[in-house]
């Protein structure tokens, strides 16, 4: 014991002395590695390297004409870093993969009845008229919104992770106003299905284009009447039908993201409930 | 410190959180001590990534190519994807800790100490 | 076709892994040959590789998502701007064991685990462990290993827990999901340090650019000692033996490899990120090799003397493992303490080298015997109900079969001959002799010890008279079970028999991958 | 000038909520607590011109997170012993 708390004392106190000799070596802030000026005489169209000597810079001058995409940051998770995107959808597939695995003989334990509609008014339980039905108002809004971030994650801020996260934001808003579906067992085959779906197409898309190497962007400029359109380069207000396979991939992780994190808060949830019966019946 | 302060933030959450991680007893405490830390780490590559007066690193709705001075994308990239790593293990450490709960009805680490000493 | 294999490793596991809650509605069968083949699939391609990389000692490159996939960057640029997947001798060589346990650990696992809706969520974390294990072993991109270190120790945690109505293997699990959470963010902050100076992250670019000032060196120890943490070093060993001897025992096999992957990627920073031993601001290569020494005896002896006085099985072997990842620290620390002495590479040809080889001929040798144990303890633990070594007697008179394979794994622990812990651990003693003698009795010294604890064991569960009413299970040993007992049991004798081959095949090529510099 | 104001005013925030969420016994208030530095933390994310970050992290920082970990909660208990 003593020995444990000298040892965790001495090593805190080495992580923050190391932390802070290294803040004060760093870079200041606001100075990054790079050149400021890369956008100079940006409209040449073959591809152009000088200037350019770190890996930013080189996304930031030339990832627009490459991938099609006005969203740099949308073009570096999905076309120069999707590799790790996919073990990113994977990390979240595994997730639910083990909290389904752990939870399974909990939730199968007994039988359940879930009582959520109140029998004489046809409401939820527990919650009242308006926050329940504001609930469902608000669902399809949320719905909508997250939508509009996963199709428009190439041009504007968003994308799969934001929109997808969103969306589920809205089924745990359906949870907490007692807006659950009695068929659990169904409901969840259901999202288990289209979250395999929706990596299924992520990786799929990543074997199509190994003709020439895996997860290579082979829409890009493919036909500019389905998702290769030219665009200006420089500030443009963008267009949907543009940057390859990049909003593929996109709504795929949209999906994934929705099913999955839908799927974690929808077995967490179920799990709560069922331990509020079984201590209200005892 | 004049423009470290960002840096000095970064370094502070992450102070308090593995204070925490080493001192908390509670399983749960724990957890949030770690999204703290990983919350000091999104900050960190963030701030090597900034530039003051620049632009998001969004071509939409950007000012002209004379001026623009943008971001660099890659940390925040890389944040997108730690943000959700960061999720998926604190939702995997919270079922963990409500099944631990379950089976010995108690999060406080002293308490499960006891737990390995069995034949 | 061949130029694609690297990614095909890791894509096509990825891919059984996501079909395989589609897949498993058709019906079990399918789902299990799906997963064998995949798993089949994935060791033939990499053994399918071994002439071209390890004889020829050509490096694969893929580039994921290139153009041309084998040009590291576009022409006119310095450095690669995508993620590098980069298969040298090394990669390979740990690649082989990962995969081979992998193969074992289902097979054995087909029989042990109950065929109920969990196992199809368990065939896929075991899939995603090898996934992780791979993709760790082959990427060369920084972030890219962050990404896969978490798949790996997510799904071990899952893993360690699976038996849920247990008292502890949840508590066992979260607890190693703590520790890989911690080790996964501080080193996250020594990427976040290298990639602050060098705007990269691609391992043999910030090696060529690497200037080894104040924060290379602190992201050295960001990056070094969470690694050594997730392999079960001695400071901070102390999550090995609940994990292990909590988990179910083809997951404690994988789990040793997956340490064992950890140290891989302890190797491979200090060489390929930051080796340079004829740079003069390089660092001081001695001061590392004492560290890492230090850390392989405490590590070996500690191990050693704390498994004596254990009277569980799984927990025995548990220290045990601890116990010989001491050789391969020590093995490699001899290594790198003589990698930049003086007198210009002459003692690093003349005994550096077989310390070397035979600390990473080691790695092999341990993933398989104590794999090999582990599954074997399985066995010990399902027949008797408990894994208290006072409680059991008399097993050898009702399995044979494991009886011998036990003898095997045993005997090949304690570095008896005709076995391949012999093989691994002469190399070491012989260099180690030279370097030090006291280390290399140290070495020996540990070697009898194991044998010992050992010797205990079998004595208590195996031998002595035969009595049924102490066997809660009394089902013969179905198929599966010694399949995957069999894989390992013929490779630990023919790794011993013909240490040769396997050291000119794979193992020498993996030292030079980590030495190409010299 | 301004933009180090606001940083040092929403830096002091995040560090002060970040120490309430560890200081309350009361696991509940902790998770809020929590939550609104990961509000205050997407402020700064906008701030450091990262729109996609402060989206993803205010929806799961903010709103996800603090979902499951109230669910946990009202599994286990709210007093920390």
């Amino acid at each position: 014991m003593k020995v444990g708390s000298i040892g965790s004392f001495l090593s805190l106190f080495l992580i923050v002395g190391f932390l802070f000799v290294g803040i004060s070596r760093l870079h200041p802030v606001g100075e990054p590695l790079g050149n400021r000026d890369v956008f100079k005489d940006r409209n040449s169209l073959v591809t152009d390297t000088s200037n350019v000597d770190t890996m930013d810079d080189y996304f930031l001058r030339n990832g627009q004409r490459e991938t099609g995409s006005n969203n740099i940051v949308a073009s570096v998770v999905f076309d120069y870093r999707a590799f790790d995107t996919l073990g990113e959808a994977t990390v979240l597939f595994l997730v639910v993969s083990s909290i389904s695995m752990l939870l399974y003989t909990a939730l199968k334990q007994k039988k359940m009845v879930l009582e959520l509609k109140d029998p004489e008014t046809g409401f939820p339980k527990n919650m009242t008229r308006i926050v329940s039905n504001g609930a469902y108002l608000m669902y399809p809004m949320i719905l909508a919104f997250g939508v509009y971030l996963v199709a428009h994650g190439h041009i504007s801020p968003g994308g799969g992770f934001q929109g997808g996260a969103v969306m589920a934001s809205g089924t745990a808003l359906l949870l907490v106003s007692s807006y659950i579906t009695n068929h659990i067992k169904n409901t969840y085959k259901i999202f288990s299905f289209y979250e395999s779906l929706g990596l299924t197409i992520f990786i799929g898309l990543g074997f199509a284009g190994i003709g020439v190497s895996f997860l290579f962007n082979f829409l890009a400029d493919f036909s500019p009447l389905f998702l290769g359109r030219i665009i200006n380069l420089g500030p443009n207000p963008g267009f949907l039908n543009s940057a390859g396979i990049l909003p593929i991939l996109s709504l795929a992780i949209g999906i994934e993201v929705f099913f999955g994190l839908s799927i974690i808060l929808v077995s967490l949830f179920h799990l709560s409930r069922k331990e509020e019966n079984t201590l209200q019946k005892y | 410190m004049g423009n470290y302060f960002l840096y000095v933030t970064v370094v502070l959450l992450i102070f308090i959180g593995v204070t925490a991680l080493l001192y908390k007893k509670n399983l749960i405490k724990i957890v949030i001590a770690l999204n703290i830390v990983e919350s000091g780490l999104n900050l960190f590559f963030l701030t090597l990534a900034y530039r003051p007066g620049g632009t998001a690193p969004i071509f939409t709705l950007a000012p002209g190519l004379e001026e623009l001075k943008m971001v660099l994308p890659t940390p925040q990239a890389l944040i997108l994807t730690n943000i959700v790593i960061g999720f998926a293990t604190s939702a995997l450490m919270l079922t963990l800790a409500i099944m631990t709960y379950r089976n010995n009805k108690t999060l406080d680490i002293q308490k499960l100490r006891g737990v390995e000493d069995h034949d | 076709m061949i130029k694609h294999i690297p990614i095909l490793l890791i894509a096509i596991p990825l891919l059984a892994a996501f079909m395989l809650p589609i897949i498993g509605r058709i019906g079990i069968k399918v789902r299990d040959l799906v997963v064998l083949m995949v798993l089949l699939t994935v060791n033939f391609l990499l053994f399918y590789i071994i002439p071209e990389v390890a004889l020829n000692g050509k490096v694969m490159y893929y580039v994921v998502g290139a153009v041309d996939p084998s040009a590291l960057h576009p022409e006119s640029l310095g450095f690669p701007i995508r993620i590098v997947l980069k298969i040298d001798g090394f990669s390979l060589f740990m690649g082989i064991i990962s995969a081979v346990v992998a193969l074992s650990a289902f097979l054995y696992s087909q029989s042990y685990i109950k065929n109920d809706e969990r196992k199809s969520y368990y065939q896929i974390l075991l899939m995603l462990m090898l996934v992780g294990m791979l993709g760790l072993e082959l990427t060369n991109d920084l972030f890219n290993f962050f990404v896969f270190m978490e798949v790996l120790s997510i799904s071990c945690a899952a893993l360690v827990a699976y038996n849920t109505e247990e008292r502890h293997p949840p508590y066992a699990g979260y607890k190693y999901m703590l520790i890989s959470a911690i080790a996964t963010s501080f080193l996250l902050l020594g990427i976040g340090f290298c990639y602050a100076q060098y705007g990269s992250f691609n391992m043999d670019y910030i090696h060529s650019k690497m200037q080894h000032n104040l924060i290379d060196k602190m992201a050295m120890i960001f990056m070094i000692i969470p690694l050594a943490m997730k392999a079960g070093a001695i400071p901070m060993h102390m999550w090995v033996p609940d994990t292990y001897s909590e988990a179910p025992a083809p997951v404690t096999a994988m789990l040793v490899t997956a340490s064992q992957a950890s140290l891989y990627a302890l190797f491979r920073f200090s060489f390929s990120l930051y080796g340079n031993p004829v740079s003069s601001v390089s660092i001081n290569y001695n001061t590392l090799g004492w560290i890492i020494i230090t850390l392989g005896v405490l590590s070996m002896f500690i191990g050693v003397t704390m498994a004596l006085v254990q009277h569980d099985v799984k927990r025995l072997m548990a220290f045990h493992a601890v116990s010989q990842t001491g050789y391969m620290l020590l093995g490699v620390g001899v290594g790198i303490a003589v990698y930049a002495a003086a007198d210009g590479g002459s003692s690093f040809n003349a005994y550096g080298k077989v310390a070397m080889t035979g600390g990473i001929f080691h790695i092999m040798n341990h993933a398989f015997y104590k794999g090999l144990l582990f599954l074997t303890s399985g066995v010990i633990v399902r027949r008797f109900g408990t894994r208290n070594l006072d409680k059991m007697i008399g097993l050898a008179h009702r399995d044979t079969f494991t009886a011998v394979a036990f003898i095997i794994g045993a005997m090949a622990i304690a570095g008896i001959p005709p076995f391949n812990g012999f093989a691994s651990k002469i190399l070491i003693y012989e260099s180690v002799y030279k370097f030090s003698p006291l280390l290399s009795v140290i070495a020996m010294f540990v070697s009898v010890l194991t044998l010992a604890s050992f010797v205990k064991v079998f004595y208590s569960a195996f031998l002595g008279p035969r009595r049924d009413d102490l066997i809660v299970d009394k089902s013969p040993l179905p198929f599966g079970m010694k399949a995957g007992m069999g894989i390992l049991c013929v490779l630990v004798v023919l790794l011993g028999l013909f240490p040769d081959v396997v050291i000119e095949t794979l193992v020498k090529p993996a030292v030079s991958a980590l030495v190409t510099i010299r | 000038m301004i933009t180090s104001a606001i940083f040092i005013i929403l830096s002091v925030v995040v560090l002060v909520t970040a120490l309430l969420s560890l200081y309350f016994r009361d696991l509940l208030a902790a998770v809020v607590s929590y939550s609104v530095m990961s509000l205050v933390l997407t402020v700064i994310f906008f701030q450091l011109d990262a729109p996609d970050v402060a989206i993803a992290e205010a929806a799961i920082g903010a709103a996800l997170t603090i979902c499951i970990f109230v669910i946990a909660i009202r599994l286990t208990r709210r007093r920390e012993e």
